[in-house]
């Protein structure tokens, strides 16, 4: 075998800068980079030509400065004296709140009507198949004026007075007005802090015996009963630590005082209906991808399932679930992502979140445009990077493994 | 220069509230109308000659102040409260007041509530990004009682949640009020506290930095205001000014005098065509908002100064 | 034809008992209006190897699936191992942890390892405790060859191994009779032996087997009796030899004709 | 015939058995009826309570419809009418369709135009939907957008036909180069097109009454037409440039592809309303001094941006499922990276795309309700704004969002039916 | 085996020039640090037949695709009609339509009619106007015995079909060398003969061809040489009739009798 060497390195010629596979990625990129520089600069050189002609500034100090104005549903402290970045965590609070319950009845109800649009019986099926379809094909921000105008017809706290009401409250215990849902609320007493660790205990007790059944199962073959158990597990020692301990936890329950029912837990009305809003849209949604992903797992599954014994219960439980999450997961969480955007839409029913306080009521009293946008954008950009760095690692775990 | 734009472009782009009966609202053709928007066609008919010659650009309360900031539009003119801060760290540039106002209350009557300090614990209607959303703060905070805000964005929404009795009271500049109840069924049914809470000085305003469109503005709003006071009227404008009369500032308002028209880059009949527009400020009032229509306001601070009222357009000199 | 002689050796080794594995009598199903199987009768003897042929669309895969309940039958009887199959719950259990199926595409649950495939059913049907059913699992996985892969996925293997966890999966749950649809027709060819193999040893242990294939050579080497349909009936019925060498029906000569010369 | 066991082995069936009917049991309405709706216990409940939800929501819809008054000239006279009864105030439809429709300036005698434009984007549509339509038909589509600007925006017909003029000349210099390269093919036919543009703009202003329509302006659109408006154009707009972004994210050269994820996950990061707010108050900050630019124009950058980062991910999905092969044939066989893609990657990839992108029309469709929030007098600005806040029709909710909401179902539905019609047949037919 | 001397008669039909087709001189290759082809030397004259053969993962496929510069080779020098492979990109167009491939999956576009297909590269690359090419492109396709096809889609072919296209598409770019990647393992058995004969026929009219592939019986009718890979590199290469009756290696006794006793 004779010695050879590299094809003899030619100098470098310019017109290898477009003709040769080395240099032209290089070039390509570097016009790319010259281009995307050059555009970014003259944006950035007309907003300050721009704001200097003005007399404008770009500053932040107003987020320092008191806000003015109050805002209904707050999870933090707040009153019109607190700053404006307050303000936007306020908003930025309400906005995961809304999106949080969103996402949970959003999932419950897709999932729900997800396998009932899969079910036999033809009139629930054809059922869900509208529901999801008269969501699907409308806009979200018109099913919230809708429902925001629904919850409006709901009676008002007047509507409970008198001798003669023309509503009255559920079980003396729950009013639905349209200023919110009032339902009672817990009062603390001495010895909660007991009854908290009794009740969390209990519920790692459930955790603790459901463990031991799944054991005992792969040890002994012996399938223990699961539900009356974890349910008794659950309860009986915190109803016997309640009582035992004197009620350490009471319930305040609302009453009509003045304009609106005072006591127990309020949950506004704008909440409600943002809240609904976005659940039902994003069920039909949701639906869809649960109805796919059930679909998706082959029926020779089920049928293999099938013929090995299982039933059906299980077969749903063992085999055709941990397939189908697979399927539904990915498109779940970009719907969670949707809801978060979407909620963005809250201004429409009067719910406080971040876009109606930063990107609202600051942005106006301050006139701190580009500042207040940014921010915004900055907000959202954050929660989505999270919920996809989440979706990732989720989809790299659950990968099948394949040759 | 905006007059320069204004002029090429042959429209005039004002911002204007996205309804308000009364003061600015399309009627059922689609065609702006009210006291806001007879500002907007005076100024088009002083500079363009045709008070047909602008288009309205709605703006909501978030919106009204970008649109102007960023040059969409040339002007605003939707019931806006002149502030201190709206005029130097907005830099915006108020030209004028063309509505003295204060913030209300409305109240349905069922309620039975008297004066706004019965209001503890109420739900109110709020405007966002207004000064009447701060007040509200303030004048609570201050007399020490509570309140839950519904905040709206549009005058329509705060009519629909009062109606619908998601707040027990709904508050903005009492024109607002006025303006507001009289699109109620029943109207007798809703009544405004006695409460002004707040100085509300709605100002048509420009952007800050250019000096000349803002006179040309100002004094579209003065010659509205001043030709009250003489007595000019839409009838007979173009009669009066079809010769010199012995009104000196008469004369010169109409261009038989003097060269005012010129000292502002328009033609010398430049406030002839604004009052033929819609009329002098007492027509347009009267037209719109005044006490024979559904709004029926009263002129009160309003009035002329010679009336006991607050308007004093400056001489024309 | 050299391979006669030694299949006939092989099958003859194979005893077959006078009990009754499998009797379906005067068998019925429709699809909606389509009369899918007509009038099947058919008895199964214990330790009997039958395979089932015929064209495409005939209804074998539905016959066997009506054995094994995946499929519900409208008219008729079919008794396994003594069990009436009724549309009773119990009975199906029963019926279906006596009869172990293979399928055409495998269908191995993809997001268990092949060990986990294989104690599934007997953990949660059988309730085996885990650490014997993980032995059986690897008693079985030896048999088919591939104890080595164990701890791997289903997508990590070839498609011949795959079907050999399937049958080792069925094995473990220790069936009297074992149904197969077609488990070599989604094989490549190099695979086909491996499974074939496997089967044949299966066969030589005595269990009581059903399978539609078209493989000839495994129906003369292990079948008992080679049934011929079309049209949702039982057609033909014979020995290997016999079936092959001297067909009756027009149809089955014709069909025959067509597998044989390609 | 129960002999046929292992004892009498041999066996021919004689005579063939005759399809028969199946069992009385199985067919029927009644089986109908018990096997699709009663079948157990648990199912017959759930029939149960899906009657009763039907019921109700008959019972409060139907009468609504039944008893609405059409005929009023406000909600006052619809009260009156009604007298205390339940029913729909539909009058203000009736009143109103035109405003819902068109937006409350667009000049009445003009609504032809609009009218005939949205006819004339199913004749243009069709021959990109459906591959059975005639070939020649897609001269329809490239002449839409001409014939649509000028039904739409008025003016003389010159500004669209220079435009088409420019739009062939580029082509047919981009025809001539294209044997060079694709770079200098690209390059010369944009500068021809922009050539003649720029010439044809002296013939049109010196002639702007030639074959005249009323100008229209941006501003008075509004209703439905703007949310069409909005969504043809910007879906139209975002589909090359979601093509090229999916072209950089998948590039192996790693500024090009890390400008572009940059871009798609900003955009994708972020809800639409707040790139509205930017189109609306920020925007115009970024633009040199002087350049005030339609809000219409801003919204119609700024959702396109918006779009095509959607449709980019989708069209990745697409190149993603080619098959590597098919990029090392076109390799192999002398393909430049410009050829490959014109000729054999993306030919395929956007078939296989067709039915997300669709999907992001329609969301993105349905998406443009959101300029109503910026108070843009779109459909649902309409309502909200002028029509909720006249005198005459303060209060009438449900007419007015049902109506909105059933236009927008229509359209939306159609389209998602069309994509999974389209889903179907390519899960079929892909041979 | 009497096919051996039929297949010698053959390729002794088959004339080898002096000039040089291909120079590989101590070619190396890595993927990030797997070292997959290793210290490559190979000269391939004008109308000579080399086969390649070896185990899976040997780098067969990478090593014809580094000549096609489909893949970046890292160290030593390829040759190819005398231009040097180096990145300049009119290099590699002018190897490109010097060299036509196939691949195992014959990647035809499903997109275009097969007509379409042939004439794609003709058109584009070669600038030849479309007329010509279509008749080019029917002249190869009568060649490879499917003239009929040309307006079908490739999805409408069988797998032998394809393959045919597939070749005749590379021919229609009139390349002076060929390269084969595994032309017949996607095949059904039937199908190969069919491909195989075709491969054939172009060897007989002296194309310089390099083919990955077990097919031996191919390998011992048209191969000048057979060169044997492992590990990224050539183990041994020799004529095909030494090459099969006595190998030299332990490596290729134990490869030729896995491939050949199957
Ligand atoms: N679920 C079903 N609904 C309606 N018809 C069906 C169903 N399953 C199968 N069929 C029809 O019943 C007939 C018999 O099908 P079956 O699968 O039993 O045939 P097969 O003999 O197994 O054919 P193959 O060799 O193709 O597997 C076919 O005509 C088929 O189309
Ligand atoms: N793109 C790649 N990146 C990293 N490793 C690769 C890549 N392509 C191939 N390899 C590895 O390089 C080695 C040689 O691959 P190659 O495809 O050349 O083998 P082969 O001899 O053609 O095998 P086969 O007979 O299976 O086609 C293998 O180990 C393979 O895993
Ligand atoms: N109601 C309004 O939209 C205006 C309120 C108040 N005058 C303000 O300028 O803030
Ligand atoms: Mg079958
Ligand atoms: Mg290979």
């Amino acid at each position: 075998m004779a010695i050879h060497t590299d094809p003899p390195a030619s100098g470098f010629r310019p017109s290898m800068l477009i003709n040769d596979t080395r240099y032209r990625g290089l070039t390509f990129q570097f016009i790319a980079l010259v281009l995307l520089i050059f555009a970014i600069a003259y944006l950035v050189s007309n907003l300050f030509g721009n704001l200097a002609a003005a007399g404008l500034n770009i500053s932040y100090d107003f987020l320092g400065e008191s806000a003015g104005y109050d805002i209904n549903q707050r999870l933090i402290p707040y009153d019109s004296q607190s700053t404006h970045l307050r303000a936007a965590m306020v908003g930025l609070l309400n906005t995961l709140l809304v999106a949080f319950l969103a996402c949970i009845t959003a999932t419950l109800l897709g999932v729900i009507a997800g396998i009932l649009r899969l079910s036999k019986n033809w009139l629930v099926s054809r059922l869900m198949s509208i529901y999801v379809e008269a969501f699907r094909n409308v806009p979200v921000l018109i099913w919230i004026l809708i429902i925001g105008t629904m919850v409006q017809q709901l009676p008002q706290p007047n509507a409970f007075r008198g001798e003669n009401a023309s509503a009255s409250m559920l079980f003396d215990a729950v009013a639905l007005t349209n200023r919110g849902i009032y339902i009672p609320g817990p009062v603390f007493g001495a010895g909660w802090t007991i009854l908290l660790v009794v009740a969390l205990l209990s519920v790692a007790g459930v955790v603790a015996y459901r463990r031991f059944a799944l054991k005992r199962l792969y040890d002994t073959g012996r399938i223990l009963p699961l539900v009356w158990p974890s349910l008794l597990i659950l309860l009986v020692p915190s109803v016997l630590a309640f009582f035992i301990l004197g009620r350490p936890v009471t319930l305040d329950y609302p009453v009509l005082r003045g304009f609106n029912f005072g006591g127990g837990v309020q949950i506004g009305v704008p909440l409600i209906a943002l809240w609904l809003a976005l659940s039902v849209y994003t069920g039909a949604f949701i639906a869809e991808n649960v109805r796919a992903g059930i679909l998706a797992v082959n029926r020779g599954q089920t049928e293999a399932a099938a013929s090995l014994g299982l039933r059906p219960r299980r077969i749903m439980n063992l085999v055709i679930l941990p397939q189908a999450l697979r399927v539904i997961i990915p498109p779940l969480i970009s719907q969670y992502l949707n809801i978060t955007k979407n909620s963005s839409l809250a201004i429409a029913v009067g719910y406080a979140d971040i876009t109606a306080t930063l990107g609202g009521i600051t942005l106006n009293q301050t006139g701190r445009a580009i500042e207040t946008v940014l921010l915004l954008m900055l907000f959202y950009l954050i929660i989505s990077l999270a919920i996809s760095a989440v979706m990732n690692l989720y989809n790299s775990s659950v990968a099948l493994k394949e040759r | 220069a905006t007059l320069d734009d204004v002029k090429q472009r042959g429209t005039l782009n004002c911002g204007v509230v996205t309804g308000l009966p009364g003061f600015g609202a399309p009627n059922a053709n689609g065609e702006w109308e009210g006291f806001d928007v007879s500002m907007c066609r005076a100024v088009a008919a002083a500079v363009l000659g045709d008070p047909t010659a602008v288009q309205f650009v709605p703006t909501t309360g978030k919106t009204r102040f970008t649109a102007l900031a960023s040059g969409e539009i040339d002007m605003l003119a939707r019931n806006t409260t002149w502030t201190f801060s709206r005029d130097t760290d907005l830099k915006f540039d108020f030209i004028g007041v063309n509505y003295y106002d204060g913030q209300g209350f409305l109240v349905p009557k069922a309620l039975g509530v008297t004066s706004a300090k019965d209001l503890d614990g109420a739900t109110v209607c709020i405007q966002t990004g207004t000064t009447t959303e701060l007040n509200l703060a303030d004048f609570f905070r201050k007399n020490n009682i509570s309140y839950e805000p519904v905040p709206v964005e549009t005058q329509a929404e705060g009519q629909q949640q009062y109606l619908a009795g998601a707040c027990d009271t709904y508050t903005t500049d009492a024109s607002g009020l006025a303006a507001t109840r009289a699109t109620f069924e029943n109207p007798g049914d809703h009544v405004i506290l006695p409460e002004i809470i707040s100085k509300e000085p709605l100002a048509p305003l420009v952007r800050h930095g250019d000096n000349d469109w803002a006179d040309i503005v100002r004094w579209t709003l003065n010659a509205l205001i001043a030709a009250e006071e003489m007595g000019i009227t839409s009838a007979n404008v173009t009669e009066l000014a079809a010769s010199a009369g012995d009104n000196p500032e008469m004369n010169r308002l109409l261009g038989n005098e003097g060269n005012l028209g010129e000292m502002i880059g328009l033609s010398n009949d430049w406030a002839v065509k604004a009052i033929g527009a819609g009329g002098n400020y007492g027509e347009i009032f009267e037209k719109t908002i005044g006490e024979n229509t559904p709004i029926g306001l009263a002129r009160g601070l309003n009035a002329q100064w010679t009336d006991g009222g607050l308007l004093y357009s400056p001489p024309f000199r | 034809m050299t391979m006669t002689d030694d299949a006939a050796t092989a099958r003859n080794r194979l005893s077959v008992s006078d009990e009754i594995a499998i009797e379906i009598v005067n068998m019925n199903k429709w699809y909606g209006t389509f009369h899918v199987l007509r009038d099947i009768d058919l008895t199964v003897m214990r330790g009997e190897r039958i395979v089932i042929c015929g064209p495409s669309g005939s209804g074998k895969s539905t016959l066997i699936r009506c054995i094994n309940a995946l499929e519900e039958h409208q008219k008729g009887r079919i008794t396994v191992d003594g069990t009436v199959l009724s549309s009773d719950l119990k009975n199906i259990d029963r019926i279906r942890s006596e009869v172990g199926m293979c399928f055409q595409h495998f269908n191995l649950f993809p997001h268990l390892t092949i060990l986990e495939n294989c104690t599934l059913a007997p953990i949660w049907v059988r309730k085996t405790p885990k650490r014997e059913a993980e032995e059986t699992a690897m008693h079985f996985l030896t048999k088919v060859k591939i104890p080595e892969q164990a701890d791997k996925y289903p997508g990590q293997l070839s498609g011949g191994q795959q079907q050999r966890v399937a049958i080792a999966r069925s094995l473990c749950m220790k069936p009297r009779i074992m149904l197969f649809d077609e488990p070599t027709s989604a094989l490549d060819p190099e695979m086909i032996k491996e499974v074939l193999d496997t089967m044949i040893e299966l066969a030589e242990e005595g269990m009581t087997m059903i399978c539609v294939t078209h493989e000839m050579g495994f129906a003369r080497q292990v079948a008992n009796r080679v049934i011929f349909m079309d049209q949702g009936q039982i057609v033909e019925q014979n020995e290997p030899e016999e079936f092959f060498r001297n067909p009756q029906s027009d149809r089955t000569k014709l069909f025959l004709s067509q597998i044989l010369g390609h | 015939m129960s002999d046929t066991h292992a004892q009498s082995v041999p066996f021919v069936r004689e005579s063939f058995i005759p399809e028969a009917p199946p069992p009385e049991t199985d067919t029927g309405v009644v089986a109908w009826l018990r096997k699709n709706l009663f079948s157990t216990w648990a199912y017959a409940l759930l029939t149960i309570a899906a009657l009763y939800v039907i019921y109700v929501i008959l019972a409060g819809v139907l009468p609504w419809l039944l008893n609405g008054v059409w005929n009023a000239d406000s909600i006052q006279q619809c009260r009156e009418i009604l007298a205390g009864e339940r029913g729909g105030c539909f009058a203000v439809l009736t009143e109103r369709w035109n405003q819902l429709l068109f937006g409350f300036s667009y000049p009445t005698e003009a609504y032809w135009r609009p009218t005939l434009a949205f006819a004339l984007l199913f004749v243009a549509a069709a021959p990109v939907l459906f591959t059975s339509v005639p070939r020649i038909l897609l001269v329809a589509t490239l002449l839409y957008p001409f014939a649509a600007y000028w039904l739409l925006w008025g003016g003389t017909i010159l500004a669209p036909l220079v435009g088409l003029l420019g739009v062939i000349g580029g082509y047919l210099v981009y025809r001539r180069l294209i044997d060079r390269s694709f770079a200098y093919g690209l390059l010369g036919g944009i500068v021809a097109a922009a050539a003649i543009m720029w010439l044809g703009g002296f013939v049109v202003a010196d002639q702007p009454r030639f074959l005249s329509l009323l100008p229209v302006q941006s501003r008075d659109m509004g209703g439905f037409m703007l949310n069409m408006l909005l969504g043809v154009i910007c879906v139209s707009l975002s589909l090359p440039i979601g093509i090229l972004l999916a072209l950089g994210r998948q590039s192996s050269l790693p500024i090009i592809k890390w400008i572009c994820v940059v871009f798609i996950e900003f955009v994708r990061g972020v809800p639409l309303i707040t790139l509205l707010f930017v189109a609306n108050v920020v925007l115009a900050y970024f633009l040199p001094p002087g350049t005030t630019f339609d809000l219409i124009l801003r919204v119609i950058i700024m959702i396109t941006m918006f779009a095509s980062a959607y449709i980019a991910e989708v069209i990745r999905g697409g190149l993603a499922a080619l098959p590597r092969g098919q990029y090392e044939a076109a390799d192999s066989l002398g393909l430049d990276y410009a050829q490959a893609m014109r000729l054999v990657i993306l030919p395929q990839a956007l078939k296989i795309s067709i039915p997300g992108i669709v999907n992001v029309a329609v969301g993105l469709f349905k998406d443009t309700t959101l300029v109503s929030i910026i108070s843009m007098f779109d459909l649902v600005g309409m309502i909200r704004g002028p029509i909720l806040a006249s005198t005459d029709w303060g209060g009438v909710y449900w007419e007015l969002f049902g109506f909105a909401a059933l236009l927008f179902f229509v359209v939306c539905y159609g389209i998602s039916q069309y994509s999974q019609w389209l889903e179907r047949r390519l899960a079929t037919d892909h041979r």
